[in-house]
Formats: structure tokens, C-alpha cells, sequence
């Protein structure tokens, strides 16, 4: 018990330090995989001619593990693209790139689970294409696609525990670096599990929640 | 009703290919202005290909939709853009069969929705002819519900109000009460019959051979994509000509005998 | 291309190794293999729990599922490996060790249990009532509609989320590595530190992955549309 | 006959005499304990250490991988009677095991980007606030650069020691400070990469095996192994036979 | 018909409830062996849910039902578990209007499972079984096929063989025919008349007048949750006592009378 309170309670800075940095990481990271999910789910269902690159790109960005992405970006892409150029923006963009290749297909099948005539009712009134994919699709789409967000958002997190292969000192960083000083990891290790699954399951509760809450409000939610 | 000079919808030698199936085979007819046109049909005879033909929600294989004269399908020898198409589409409101009503939206914001953005009046202003149409199908009450705790026959009518509150010059029903029960069909037809009493010019696929004898000034058979018989509907349903015509019209003739 | 890409992109290395490159890569299937059909079996048996009428099941299925899925894999491998043993023989009395093979099983097949719970589950929900109310009219039991009538649609239905968690899956075996299962990323670092060379053979690595995956993918997805084209029309 | 020997039957050297085995946990960490990559047999340094005391001893010998984290875990948990790869000293892990007498001694090296060579005359250029090390978080090097090289900065990459420098090949940071043998083999193999001042490791520090705490039977007995193992210059040359081997690996 | 000594289905004092609202408020009848039932009403009146009830896919508040004067409610005063419910509803064939087939086996799998994993035929008997209820209705020649290829009536009439299959003592039907065309409809209605005739006790939910006059020996009309009105379809079409079934006939009426 005496270790719980010198490794883990006594050490509570470093760990909301390192949290601190998954959670900027995290979260510039979802937003990011929502973007680039739904940009390519939408260049994948609209532009023909791009589709077989779209394609591989997805299977590309799902396929490959993720501490080979981070390292490639952080790595590999400065030489090509000249960008990104903090191990920060990196780490972001790698744990962006995994998540938004699992998101486009997860659009795809949202968006074209989206019956026809709601396209339809909007296109005879004369709504504009943008107007008719940002009132009427969008919406019912992140509805739809709602729980696997969620699932996308824990993944998000779980990678995030490698970004200090790219100096990113996140809060697997910090709980490794006070396993390396006691070589305890047992305590330490249990108590970072604690707040990265305490954390996640705050985060997909309240997804759900607000997920729930709209339904129910639509009238949706005790369909069968 | 007298006709005006260039009929508001022309339809000129329509057909419609699905891959393998020709669906309609070259069908002509002229709508003139503040009148009504029923079409009746077996299933599957192409009556929802024609009417969303006429509102390109599909494209034509051949032949050409006029609104007042203007083409739906090509301008100066090229199809059509999506733009303007849409442009042509605002005076054209349609009414399907499932309604599709948008689910996230309340029935205030379902009707105002195309005022708004596609009129692009104010707020106030579309929420005043929102609140007309909606009292039109006396529905105001619901406003602030959303679709899917509405009954059917209350769905059907705001998509009605939604159609309406763009003002179109035409409207388009797909078997509006097809699915509704007895009650619910005879709240719906009731809209109908007064809008074809203020002169809106309309366009009816229907089942009700009673509303479509009582309401429409032409009638049009539709069978196996082609026009069999057209005429006024004493005509059509007092003297059918086409033997296939007097088939259909006894079948459904038995059943409703059947009936009452 | 500079002379640094063209080291990164040099894979001469992973010629001269294929060998334990190879023997690696059986490794990661054969731990994908098993524990992807623990995680399978285990993910149904939640998803049953928790669907189920038995209030305190269903609320072990939620907890199990919550745990599960939020818990990251890193940890849970290393905590099945260390401290699993500790506490099962305190309980029986006896000292265990895990051959670290079983733990990475054990511990990837604990975590996806949980996301093929949540998919199974989602699928079951969405069968209409009317299916499973037509099964009961006709007066047959309660099992048999769940077998029958249920989980083929349900499998089907999922298939593609599945393949999701399938690919999920067979990427986080490369983390068994961690606790000395020579799978092929384990390889990749044991010759990574003979060579000094990680980016040409990590790039391969994920080569290796991404050529599995996308034409396993490429295969279910077929398979499932064909079917959904049989049975949606 | 062990009993006679006055050896307490609880310590683990009685165990392994008695059991007639001895199994020792390893990392796989540089030329000290190694898996040839292309056959899979094991090596190193240590490796023929601890098979030749196994000899000497009269038991056979029971080799058991760990990754270099758990190292200490389990030996605690008692997976094995000593880790027998190399384990540097440091403070930390002296709290946690106890170490042997030391086997050998490591020094560490700096490398830098080639492009970057001419930057850097002596030791004292790399004590600057222009400078930024990078070093892999865990190993014993990573304490000791705030230490020697106050005013540099300093970035910690996890993982494998060699993605440590990485930053330093994309140039991203100046200089990667690591084990000798490791700096030496990286300027060998990469076209990139060269040693500064190869001829003189810096900052020496003692590597050796480790055990459980409160054995002293077994301590002092490899204290004593080791004791004859250094003077007897039996690492030394273990260490060139394997420096050669790798290098022409 | 005569009427046997204890009576198919005897329904008493029935009572169901969903949170607030109570949709049963106290409805008891019977049906006799070999007599057919009709149930009219306004959508929403809780017909759906009484037969719901009658097969125990809902639960009652309060009342029984008796089949052939056993309880589906309870026993020996405790309630009835899954398999006790089961086994007397093997005896129920119930219709549902949405079909419910299941779509991942073929017509002909969907018609032999009951008989096969419920009445434990061997397989060549199911068949034989199956083979006579899809030819009963006209549809042996789609037994291959899925039900997503089919059209509404077709898939309609496996429900029914399906349900027949079984060989049930009672046949249950909700609206079997609401959601059809009047030609589909038509093809669904003879298939039941062909059943009255046969001699099947039946308990019809329906919106077709003419059928519930035609076919069946007694009409029960279910207002708020209770039974308004019941009798003979002579009387209760031609002579309606109460005020809300005259007004619900009427709508009913213009409606139709506005048809053919
Ligand atoms: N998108 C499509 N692709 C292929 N075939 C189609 C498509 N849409 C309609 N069809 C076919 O075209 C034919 C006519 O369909 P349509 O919907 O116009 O019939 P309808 O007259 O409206 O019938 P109903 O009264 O049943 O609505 C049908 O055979 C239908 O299967
Ligand atoms: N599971 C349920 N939970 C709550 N309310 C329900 C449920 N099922 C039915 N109801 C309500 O009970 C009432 C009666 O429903 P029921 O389906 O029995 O009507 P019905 O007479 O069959 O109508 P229709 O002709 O439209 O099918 C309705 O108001 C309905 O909203
Ligand atoms: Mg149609
Ligand atoms: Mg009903």
C-alpha cells in the first residue's frame, strides 16, 4: 500500500502532465480523423475518377500499424512534404491518419445507409447540394454513425500510448519513466490503466449519452 | 379551366431505360395550367418513373419535359447542370409515397427549410408561410414535433406543407395514401380536393378511383410504359375503350364492390 | 530521392532475413488466429448475456464490455503476464507463470471480446422484433431463434464492421512483442538492433501488414456483398 | 553435502545445486546478449559467462527471454535465480535488485549526422543551449546527460534504443548519446552516422548481472565469479571476440 | 355453424396497459371452432394489441385468454413460462402485416422450419408439408426464392404459409392486406376466403369492409380499448346501434362510395 501512495498518489503531477498530453494529442487528433474520415468517405462515394486511389488510401491508413505511421510521419514526411515539423503535430497527424481510414469507411456506410428520398425530398424543393449534404446528410450520418465514432474515439486513445516513440511525452511516457526510476510497474502501470480506461469510459458514456438524447428527441429510438 | 397558350408540363416521347427493362416506352401528354391530371396503372406499369422523370429526379433516356416551355432535360444542345435543374425544380413540388420527411428536424423546420435557403427569404417571413401551409393542412398544433412521432396521415400532410410552402406552380403526388387506412386517406384526400379547388395545377398518381373520377380533368392509363387510354374521367371510367383498361377497371371494380 | 529516403525505402534487408522475418510472421498468425476466435467466441457469449433477460448477467456483460474495449492493450498484456499469475495462484495456492504465448492470447482476446460484444450486440438490436415475434408465433424455442433465426442474420449483417475489428486485431498482435512472443515485430527489432537500421525494416514490416490485410479484406468484402446481394436483392 | 557446506537450503544457490539447474533471465541488449538474427542461436558475452559458470557448477543451464522492462519484475517473481544480461548501474534499479560485482565496464559515446561533423571539435561543444541531445527513455544514459551536459536540451524517445537516433538522422536533434558498443556499431552500418571521438567513452559506469536481495549465499558466489572474470581479462576478451562478431555480421 | 360445447378462444375481461397509457380496458368474447372473426376499428384502438395478446406476444395486465379452455395467462395460479407458451401457440398461427419472413432463408426454408424443428418432422415430411401450403397459395414456383425478390403479395402469402404449415387449430391475421395494392389485395382475400371455407377458425384484423361482410360470421368493433359494438355483419354493417361505429362506418363509407 505504501507504494500506492509513494509511486502513484506522490507522483499525481507527472501523471496529469502526461494526461494533459494525450488528452491535446487525442483530441486534436479526432477532430482531425473526423475530418479527413468524412473527406474521404466523401471523395470516395462522389468522385469516381479519384476512387481507387481513395481506396487504397483508406486500406493504407487502416492497414499499416500505427508506431510505423508515426514514425514515417514523423520521419519520412518532412523529406517529402517538408511538413510536419514538431514531434507534436506529428504524433497528431500519424494517430489522425489510422483513425480517419477506419472513419471513412464507417461514413460510407452511414452516408449510404441514408434512404434516398431524404436526397430526393431535398433535391425537389431546389436545395443546393452543399446545403442538402450539410442539413439533411450530415447530421443523420454522424446520428448513424454515432457508436462507431465512440469505438474510433477509444482507438484514438489507445494508440496514443506510443507516441513517445516520437519524444511525445504523453502519459504512457510519464508512467514509464517512473516504471524506469522503481522499477515497480505493477502499481504504476495499474494506476495509468485505471485513468486511461476511466477516462475513455467517460468519454463513449457521454457520447452515448448525447447520441441517445438526440435519437430519443427525433423520435428515433425504440425503433424495433 | 381554359388552357393557356404553352401548357404548363409537356411531356414529349419520354422514355426511360433501367439496364435491361424499358420502363417507358415513349410517352406523350400535355398538363395545362390549374388543372388536374390523374394517372392510374397496374404496379409496375412506370407511373413513379414518369413523375420523377418530369422532376429529373431521373434522367430521361429519350425524348424531353417541357416546364412552360422551357426544357427540363437540355438547353441550346447540352443536358442540363444539376444548378439548373434545381432552379426549374423550385416550381415543381413533389409529394412521394414515403414521405421523406427529414428525421432530425422538427415540422416547422421541415417546411421552412426551402423557403428559407432556397427562396432565401428571412426568418420571419418563412416562418409566416410555413405557418400558413401548416394551417392549411391543420397541422400547426404539430409544429414542434418531430416526424417520427407523428401518424401517418399527419406525416403525408406535412410533406404536403413542405411541398406548398415553396409555392410551386406544380405538384407532384405519388400515391399519397396509399399506405394510410381508411380514415387517414380521407384526411389526406381532403387537402387534395381543396387545393384543386384554388387552381393549383396538379399531377396525381393514385389507386382512388373515386378521388381521381371526382377531382382530376384528365385521366391517363398507364400500361406496360406506354399511354392506353386518356381522357376526362367520365370517359375513361364511364367508357373505357382498351380492353386492358376495362380489366384493370373491373378488378379493382370487384374488390371495391367487394366493399361498403 | 535523397540518400535518406533511399535508406528508408531500401529493403535488401528484409531479403537478407526473410527466414525469421518469416518465422515471425507465422508467429503473428498464429496468435491472431487464436485469440481472434477466443475473442469471437467470448464477444457472442457477452453479446448474449447482454441482450439476455438475466438482470445480473446483463450488467457483467456491460461491466466486461466497458473494461474490455477502454482498456489499452499495452498494459493489459503486461498486467496478464505479471500480475494475472500472481493473483489466480494466490487464490489456488501454488506459484504460476504464463508462457508469455498464452498471456498475449489471453489479454488480446480479453480486449477485442469486448468490441466484437459491442458489434454482435448492435447486430442482434437491429434484427426487426417482427423476425424474432414470427419465430415465437410459430411456437419454437427460444434457442433455436437465436441460432436460426438470429445470428446468421446478425453475422452477415456485421460482417463489415467485423472486418474492422478483424484488421484492429491483427495489427495489435504486433504488440506481443513486449513480452518476448517472437512475432514478426519482434523479429523486425531483433534484426533492427543487429542492423542499426529500424526505418527500412519497420517500413517493411508495415508492407508486410498492409499486404495481408487489404487482400483479406478484399476477400470478405466480397463474400459479404455477394450475400447481401442474394438476401437484400 | 550442501548442508555440510554450511549453505542455508533456502538460498537459491542451494536450490540451483540441488536442482541441478540454473535459469537465468535475459534482454536482448547488444553484444552481451544477443539472438543471431539470421539462425536464431544465442550469444553474447554474458551468454558464454553464464554457460561457463553453469559448467564450472556442474548444472545445466535454463535461459529465459525477458524484454528489457520487465527485467526486474521478473526476477522478483522469481521466473529465474539471475538476470544475467547486461544491467548498468544506476541508483533506481539498485533499489529495486541487487546487483553483482561488476562483470565489465561500458562507457557511452556521442554521435552526430555527418553533415553535422564539423560543428562539434570537443566535449565542451556539446555542453550548449544550441545542442539537443537525444536519448532513449529507461536506459542508463538518460540520467546522466543533465549531469554532464547542463546546458543542453534534451529529447526522450521510447522504444527501441535505435529509434533514439532517428532524430538525429532526420535532424531533428544534434546528437544521440548511447552505449559505446551501440554508437560504434551504428556508424559502422549506416552511411550516415558518425562517432565523436570514437577512441575515448565517455562517462564509464559498471555492468552486471543482477539478483534478489537478501541471498548472500548466491551473491557473494557470483560476487566471486565476477571478481575472477574481470581480473582474469575474461570479459575483455569475450567482449572483442563478440565486438568482432557483430561487426562482421 | 354449431357451436362446440367450450369455445376456441374465449377472451375475459382483458386488460393491457403500456406505462401511462391503457390500451385494453376490459374486453371479452369468444370465438367458436370453425367460425370466423372479424375486428374493425380506428387505428389505434388496440386491435393490433389484442391479438398480440391472444398469442401471447404481449403480456396482460389483467384478464385471461383460454384456448380451448386452457389459460395462456396461467395455471394452477402461477404464470406461464416460455415453454408452457410455446406449446399452445404452436396451435395459434398468427399473420403479421409486416410479413416478418425471414430474409436469409428461401421461401421454402421459411415454410419448413416451424414443422421441421417444431412439430419435429423428419425432413421429407416437412416438404411434403411445406410443398402443400405454398401450393395452396400459387406460389410452389418461388420456393427457391429469397424474400427480398419477392413482391408484396407474394411475400404476404408465405407469411400465411407459413403460418399454415403448422397446421393450427386458429389462424390470426393483422391487416393482412393494408399495405397492398388493390390488384395484391385481391390475391390475398381469396386466399383467406379459400380458408373460411375450409372450415379455419379465424380472428381477422381488417380494413376491408366488403370482406369482413362477406366472410366472417361476426364483427366486433373496438373503440378506446373496449368492444363498442359486436354482432352478425348483417347488423352490425346494416344496423349500427351505437353513434361511433355508425360515424366510423360512414367515413368509412364516403370514402368508398367515392370509389369505382
Ligand atoms: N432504379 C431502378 N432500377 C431498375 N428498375 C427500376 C428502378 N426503378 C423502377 N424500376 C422498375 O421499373 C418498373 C416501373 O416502376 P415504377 O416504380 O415506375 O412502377 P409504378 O407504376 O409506380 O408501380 P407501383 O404502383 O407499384 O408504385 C418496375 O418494374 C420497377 O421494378
Ligand atoms: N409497445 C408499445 N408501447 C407503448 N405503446 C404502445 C405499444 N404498442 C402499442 N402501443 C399503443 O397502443 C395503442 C394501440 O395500438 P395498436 O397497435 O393495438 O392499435 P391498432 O388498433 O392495431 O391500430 P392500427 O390500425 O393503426 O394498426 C396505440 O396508441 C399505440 O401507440
Ligand atoms: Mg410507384
Ligand atoms: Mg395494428
Amino acid at each position: 500500500m505504501n507504494n500506492w501512495q509513494r509511486m502513484v498518489w506522490d507522483q499525481r503531477e507527472l501523471f496529469l502532465q502526461g494526461f494533459s498530453v494525450t488528452l491535446q494529442v487525442c483530441g486534436v487528433a479526432f477532430v482531425c480523423a473526423l475530418a479527413g474520415g468524412l473527406l474521404l468517405a466523401l471523395l470516395r462515394v462522389r468522385v469516381a475518377l479519384l476512387r481507387p486511389l481513395v481506396i487504397f488510401l483508406i486500406e493504407f491508413f487502416r492497414a499499416t500499424p500505427v508506431l510505423v505511421q508515426l514514425l514515417w510521419v514523423n520521419y519520412v514526411w518532412p523529406e517529402l512534404f517538408g511538413w510536419p515539423n514538431t514531434f507534436f503535430t506529428a504524433a497528431c497527424v500519424a494517430l489522425a491518419l489510422q483513425s480517419s481510414g477506419y472513419l471513412a469507411e464507417t461514413f460510407r456506410g452511414a452516408l449510404e445507409a441514408i434512404p434516398r428520398g431524404q436526397f430526393e425530398a431535398a433535391g425537389s424543393l431546389g436545395l443546393s447540394r452543399t446545403r442538402t449534404f450539410l442539413r439533411i446528410v450530415l447530421p443523420q450520418m454522424l446520428l448513424d454513425a454515432a457508436p462507431s465514432i465512440g469505438n474510433q474515439f477509444t482507438v484514438i486513445v489507445k494508440s496514443s500510448a506510443l507516441v513517445s516513440v516520437i519524444a511525445v511525452p504523453d502519459l504512457m511516457f510519464e508512467s514509464q519513466k517512473l516504471v524506469n526510476r522503481w522499477y515497480e510497474p505493477i502499481e504504476i502501470l495499474t494506476a495509468t490503466a485505471a485513468i486511461y480506461i476511466g477516462f475513455i469510459f467517460l468519454m463513449s458514456w457521454g457520447l452515448a449519452r448525447v447520441a441517445g438524447a438526440l435519437r430519443r428527441r427525433f423520435g428515433l429510438a425504440m425503433n424495433n | 379551366m381554359a388552357a393557356a397558350a404553352t401548357p404548363c408540363i409537356r411531356v414529349v416521347d419520354l422514355h426511360k431505360r433501367f439496364d435491361e427493362l424499358e420502363v417507358l416506352k415513349g410517352v406523350s401528354f400535355e398538363v395545362h395550367r390549374g388543372t388536374v391530371l390523374s394517372m392510374i396503372g397496374a404496379s409496375g406499369s412506370g407511373k413513379s418513373t414518369l413523375l420523377r422523370c418530369i422532376n429529373r429526379l431521373e434522367a430521361p433516356t429519350a425524348g424531353d419535359v417541357l416546364f412552360e416551355g422551357q426544357s427540363l432535360v437540355q438547353a441550346n444542345g447540352r443536358a442540363l447542370g444539376y444548378n439548373e435543374i434545381n432552379r426549374l425544380r423550385r416550381d415543381l413540388g413533389m409529394v412521394f409515397q414515403q414521405f421523406n420527411l427529414w428525421p432530425h428536424m422538427t415540422v416547422l423546420q421541415n417546411v421552412m427549410e426551402a423557403p428559407r435557403h432556397v427562396r432565401n427569404m428571412d426568418k420571419a417571413k418563412a416562418r409566416e408561410v410555413a405557418e400558413a401551409c401548416l394551417r392549411r393542412v391543420h397541422l400547426w398544433d404539430k409544429a414542434g414535433a418531430y416526424p417520427a412521432r407523428l401518424s401517418g396521415g399527419q406525416q403525408q400532410r406535412v410533406a404536403i406543407a413542405r411541398a406548398l410552402a415553396m409555392q410551386p406552380k406544380v405538384m407532384l403526388f405519388d400515391e399519397p395514401t396509399s399506405s394510410l387506412d381508411p380514415e387517414l386517406t380521407e384526411e389526406v384526400l381532403a387537402v387534395m380536393r381543396e387545393l384543386a379547388r384554388d387552381g393549383t395545377t396538379m399531377i396525381v398518381v393514385t389507386h382512388e378511383m373515386g378521388f381521381a373520377r371526382e377531382v382530376s380533368d384528365h385521366v391517363m392509363f398507364l400500361h406496360n410504359g406506354l399511354v392506353e387510354e386518356q381522357g376526362p374521367p367520365e370517359r375513361v371510367f364511364g367508357a373505357p375503350q382498351s380492353e386492358r383498361l376495362r380489366q384493370f377497371l373491373s378488378r379493382t371494380n370487384v374488390q371495391q364492390g367487394s366493399r361498403a | 530521392m535523397s540518400d535518406n529516403l533511399r535508406e528508408v525505402f531500401d529493403l535488401t534487408l528484409f531479403g537478407e532475413y526473410r527466414a525469421v522475418l518469416l518465422k515471425g510472421l507465422w508467429m503473428s498468425l498464429g496468435v491472431f488466429t487464436s485469440s481472434a476466435v477466443l475473442a469471437l467466441a467470448l464477444g457472442l457469449g457477452i453479446a448474449l448475456l447482454r441482450v439476455g433477460r438475466r438482470p445480473w448477467l446483463r450488467r457483467y456483460a456491460i461491466f466486461h464490455t466497458e473494461v474490455a474495449r477502454n482498456a489499452p492493450d499495452y498494459i493489459m498484456i503486461v498486467w496478464v503476464h505479471f500480475v494475472l499469475p500472481l493473483l489466480v495462484g494466490k487464490v489456488i495456492g501454488q506459484r504460476l507463470e504464463f508462457n508469455p504465448f498464452y498471456s498475449a492470447v489471453i489479454a488480446l482476446a480479453f480486449v477485442y471480446s469486448g468490441y466484437f460484444a459491442e458489434t454482435f450486440r448492435a447486430g442482434i438490436e437491429a434484427v426487426p422484433r417482427g423476425h424474432i415475434e414470427a419465430g415465437q408465433a410459430l411456437g419454437m424455442s427460444a434457442r433455436r431463434i437465436t441460432w436460426r433465426l438470429v445470428l446468421p442474420q446478425v453475422v452477415r449483417r456485421m460482417l463489415p464492421e467485423s472486418t474492422n475489428q478483424f484488421i484492429s486485431m491483427f495489427k495489435a498482435t504486433s504488440i506481443v512483442s513486449l513480452i518476448a512472443v517472437p512475432d514478426l515485430m519482434y523479429q523486425v527489432q531483433m534484426v533492427s538492433a543487429q542492423e542499426m537500421k529500424p526505418m527500412p525494416l519497420y517500413t517493411g514490416a508495415a508492407l508486410v501488414y498492409f499486404v495481408i490485410v487489404f487482400c483479406a479484406a478484399t476477400a470478405l468484402q466480397s463474400f459479404s456483398s455477394r450475400w447481401r446481394a442474394k438476401v437484400y436483392a | 553435502q550442501t548442508l555440510d557446506s554450511g549453505i542455508r537450503p533456502e538460498s537459491t544457490l542451494a536450490k540451483v545445486l540441488k536442482s541441478g539447474v540454473m535459469r537465468v533471465g535475459y534482454a536482448q541488449t547488444g553484444p552481451f546478449f544477443y539472438k543471431v538474427a539470421k539462425t536464431g542461436e544465442l550469444g553474447g558475452i554474458y551468454f558464454d559467462a553464464a554457460t561457463e559458470l553453469a559448467k564450472q557448477m556442474n548444472v545445466k543451464v535454463e535461459f529465459k527471454e525477458v524484454t528489457f522492462q520487465n527485467a526486474t519484475v521478473g526476477l522478483r517473481r522469481d521466473d529465474y535465480d539471475v538476470f544475467g544480461s547486461a544491467l548498468t548501474y544506476t541508483m533506481a534499479r539498485a533499489m529495486a535488485v541487487d546487483y553483482i560485482g561488476p562483470l565489465y565496464e561500458v562507457g557511452s559515446l556521442l554521435m552526430v549526422h555527418k553533415d553535422n561533423a564539423g560543428r562539434f571539435k570537443t566535449l565542451a561543444d556539446f555542453n550548449d543551449p544550441s545542442v539537443t541531445f537525444s536519448v532513449v527513455s529507461g536506459g542508463s544514459e538518460e540520467p546522466r546527460i543533465p549531469i554532464l551536459f547542463p546546458k543542453a536540451k534534451l529529447i526522450t524517445t521510447t522504444g527501441q534504443a535505435e529509434l533514439g537516433a532517428e532524430p538525429v538522422r532526420a535532424k531533428k536533434s544534434d546528437v544521440w548519446m548511447s552505449s559505446q558498443v551501440a554508437v560504434l556499431l551504428m556508424a559502422k552500418r549506416t552511411n550516415w552516422a558518425v562517432a565523436f571521438d570514437p577512441e575515448h567513452p565517455i562517462d564509464r559506469r559498471p555492468s552486471s548481472w543482477a539478483v534478489r536481495y537478501g541471498d548472500y549465499e548466491w551473491k557473494n558466489f557470483l560476487d566471486f565469479w565476477a571478481g575472477f572474470m574481470r581480473t582474469n581479462g575474461e570479459t575483455d576478451r569475450l567482449m572483442k571476440l563478440h565486438m568482432d562478431r557483430i561487426g562482421n555480421a
